[in-house]
């Protein structure tokens, strides 16, 4: 395993420790239990954003605390989610008593992790409404299942419902909101390698040198199906296509796409396959009308990438424009 | 022929073993159609319930469970955290004031527990979960109660059945948890829930009461 | 060869025009030669700012374009300088009269091109200047060789005189600038793994699953000796010691701190290396007033870091605090 | 037994197929000790000069020469391309106003050359680079040339001469181009740019003149 790392068991907690040094106008840093918050945390009369989940995903969360996104971020050992009571103490940090949005990514661990610290955050008497994430057309959509993953939509709903509580929304309005940038936005990535958990030594899944995996989810866990490398061209339409069709998104339409890298692709592929969904979109009168492109949520040095399309309307638009200052988001 | 505080806290002592000795076969079942971290994430909880039951030093059999459960969902995180800390929180509630368990008993905790895992999860059997070896698991240490054997048969055969319970997930394809994200692929593996409770009520059975 | 494109002879152009898709309001693109401008290039009576160089390295050159920073980016074939005529081309959109500051990262294919660049510029009346950027601690700083390799100092460089430029400095104020930047600026570099340039399909050299490369230039050339892999400490001490030992640093002096990433190392494992070297220059007195952390200089899908020190004085920290608005980086 | 300005063309049509052919050996020596694109380089180089070669149709040897060398420069970019662009430029200004080349002219045009590179590089002999086989190929053509010998004599010794020039870098330390920063760990490795030297020598003897 080739990692830059210490102990394994550290990772988290001392990449922590290094965001603490890297940020220390924008970030206020906790190890125990490990969790992030802005600077100027609680904003006073300010719904507080909060997330967290897995760490491995870097820069989500911990990566968009900051003016304009979220107020605290509580990052799991990698890969799992956060326990109940650092959700806990988080939010207690945060909360500017306008009430906590918590923001979680749809996978069973998160959830029930950041439901059981709903309850406990509701018993100390602060307003919390939950928010979850599932944006993957990967994973088929049902009831009787976990149903579907949460992925690249969460960067895109924590900048928007961060800018709206920066306006001073109240909880009501945040959460309504997030419910319809949660409702409008869909992903599917692809891999061309595992990642290594650094506990665990060794990459979660193997794929021989002409592979790929379809399909993917961020957590080495492997996707729908493996086909051979295919181009830039090819790549892009099998990511595209479900996503189009899934919401559907249709002619005329406007739209945010949003080129993810899932680590370790350079960033001039990931350009290459943007100009690729852009030519792809314009074909058929989907009308791009905002874009983010780069690594945002990765999963560890997997490479690979993903495609999110969210579906814009002028308050979305205007709302994503807002100012955002964060490590890894700012304008 | 009963089970006495101490019993239960050698028990949840030798599951703590049996975690950390299993950890690398939980961690591949997991890796094979989840994201791997299952044996990572029972050992750092079963770790924490150990540290928690020498510093807390409980005084009746449900409050060694429900410290196992407050230690399990503090420290676990993942699905597998609040699942299990669910089901011995419900095993707590259900042993309630009693100093001692009988095979009854025993029975009785573990009903409360698969019920707990199933509110809070939503898993049915067949959903490829911890479930489908906890449930046949309650099914039989009820048979055997009824014929009115001790704690730690009843716990064996929970144990047998959890096993076979376990064994009977490879098949299924996944429709909760991470694995029903593989759809069709999730087929032919073992579920790693489903195996750690095998492990655990092995570990139980092994220490769990008198004989 | 495991990538996201399509014909390996178009990667170059393919990506310039996801570029051009992705940052329409902040660049315009050209592709025949490539090179990439401000959207509001050129900009009367500032001096222009342009770099260039082979491409791999994103988002060097061609992310730093915008307000604040590059006027005009040209980049090369994949690890390959630009000739001379791009670079000319270039500069004449990009000079908007008050002539044009060209900055080199010193390879000798880099050096030659654009000294015949300069000279082509210099034959239309364009006052065009140049400054060699030789930060790489890694080779030996000689006369008689090709001598020290231009790397991470690279952006700290641009960013700086960008400002200074966007102030309406002078071309030799820009230049002098720039000079005393080049001067104070030391980098050193690790490799875990080779870049896989497009074209050739295979890896530039090859790593045991225990090695590292110390020393390592950004073009896939090997470096100045394999050794076994380290922690965390150990390798960031193996780049620290000679970078500080090199100006030499001091104890007092005040710095901006650079952790960069080669490409595919995962942004924890940055933070990770940023903490310790933090930790390690605190521990010697020299004081992180600046940072910067993130894929900034990088080679391909490479593993790997590297380390920039830049001695900062009141003048370089205020151009460096300078608003600044390009794709990569925006403040 | 002059060479005309078909001869030269001729010359470097041989020589654009010969670094086509070469072009993989290329990319190896410079994997070794540089970035890996000496051969990329070379064959963008060669096939830009084909390509302006038929579209000019150039009617001195001067203007075949300024062709070549206006090609290189502005579709190789990397050191090759400003160094070998210098060279034939310089070449091309050596040539003049002459409708032909005779040995002793080829011989001056390939001293003009090196004196190009090394004024551009400033790399001497013994840093391991093209310089090294340039300048031994111009020593021996000089010595042809005197004994009266034709172009295609003078290119012949000079393509024997750069050979050995070329493999004589092999254990030296480089001081100038990429391979400088490997240090002492450049020795063992023959100089790409060398060894296009002596291909391109090679190509040009072949074809370059009455016999
Ligand atoms: N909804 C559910 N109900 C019951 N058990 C579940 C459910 N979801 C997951 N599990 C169990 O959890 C196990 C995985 O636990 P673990 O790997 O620790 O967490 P995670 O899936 O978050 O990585 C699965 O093997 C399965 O038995
Ligand atoms: N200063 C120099 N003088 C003469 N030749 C040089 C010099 N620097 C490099 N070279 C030659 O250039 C060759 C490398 O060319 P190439 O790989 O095309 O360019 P780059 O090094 O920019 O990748 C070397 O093998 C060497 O022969
Ligand atoms: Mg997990
Ligand atoms: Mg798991
Ligand atoms: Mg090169
Ligand atoms: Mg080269």
């Amino acid at each position: 395993m080739k990692k830059i790392i210490n102990d394994p068991a550290d990772v988290v907690v001392d990449a922590l420790r290094g965001m603490a040094a890297a940020h220390p106008d924008l970030l206020w840093v906790r190890t125990d239990p490990a969790f992030v918050t802005r600077s100027d945390s609680p904003v006073r009369d300010k719904v507080a954003l909060v997330s967290g989940g897995g760490s491995g995903h870097e820069p989500l969360h911990v990566g968009f605390v900051g003016t304009g996104m979220l107020d605290a971020a509580v990052p799991g050992p990698v890969f799992t989610s956060p326990t109940p009571d650092a959700v806990q103490t988080a939010v207690r940090e945060a909360d500017g008593g306008a009430g906590t949005l918590l923001v979680v990514k749809n996978y069973t661990g998160d959830v029930l992790n950041f439901e059981t610290a709903a309850e406990l955050v509701q018993a100390e008497d602060v307003g919390v409404r939950t928010v979850v994430v599932r944006d993957d057309v990967a994973v088929r959509d049902s009831t009787d299942t976990a149903g579907r993953r949460g992925v690249g939509g969460t960067v895109l709903l924590e900048k928007i419902i961060g800018a709206a509580a920066e306006r001073g929304r109240d909880l009501a309005d945040c959460h309504a909101t997030a419910q319809r940038v949660a409702e409008n936005v869909r992903s599917m990535g692809v891999a061309l390698s595992a990642p290594t958990v650094p506990h665990l030594g060794e990459p979660s899944f193997t794929l021989a040198e002409e592979e790929m995996e379809i399909g993917i989810g961020i957590h080495g866990e492997p996707g729908r199906e493996r086909v051979g490398l295919e181009s830039a061209d090819g790549i892009v339409r099998r990511l595209l296509e479900p996503v189009l069709e899934d919401l559907p998104f249709r002619e005329g339409d406007q739209v945010l796409l949003f080129t993810n890298s899932m680590g370790a692709t350079p960033l001039s592929e990931l350009y290459l396959a943007h100009g690729i969904a852009e030519r792809m979109l314009a074909d058929r009168g989907v009308r791009v009308t905002r874009r983010l492109v780069g690594p945002y949520v990765t999963s560890l040095e997997m490479r690979g990438m993903s495609l999110t399309l969210l579906k814009l309307d002028e308050e979305l638009t205007r709302l994503w424009d807002d100012p955002v200052r964060t490590p890894a988001l700012t304008w | 022929m009963v089970c006495t505080t101490q019993h239960v806290i050698a028990a949840m002592r030798a599951a703590v073993r049996a975690v950390s000795e299993n950890r690398d076969e939980l961690v591949e079942l997991d890796r094979a159609i989840g994201d791997g971290d299952h044996g990572e994430n029972m050992e750092r909880g079963f770790l924490a319930v150990d540290t928690q039951l020498r510093l807390v030093s409980p005084g009746t059999p449900a409050a060694v469970l429900k410290t196992t459960a407050t230690s399990l969902i503090s420290s676990v995180g993942g699905a597998a955290g609040p699942l299990f800390g669910t089901a011995f929180l419900r095993a707590a509630t259900a042993a309630g004031e009693r100093e001692t368990l009988d095979g009854a008993a025993v029975a009785a905790l573990l009903r409360a527990a698969l019920d707990g895992v199933t509110a809070r999860g939503r898993a049915e059997r067949g959903d490829k979960t911890m479930v489908d070896a906890l449930a046949v698991a309650v099914e039989a240490a009820e048979r055997t109660a009824d014929e009115g054997t001790g704690p730690i048969g009843v716990l064996r055969s929970a144990a047998t059945a959890a096993d076979s319970g376990a064994r009977e997930t490879i098949p299924l394809v996944a429709r909760k948890g991470r694995a029903s994200y593989l759809g069709e692929r999730s087929a032919g593996h073992l579920d790693p829930g489903a195996r750690s409770v095998a492990l655990l009520l092995h570990a139980f059975a092994e220490t769990g009461g008198d004989r």
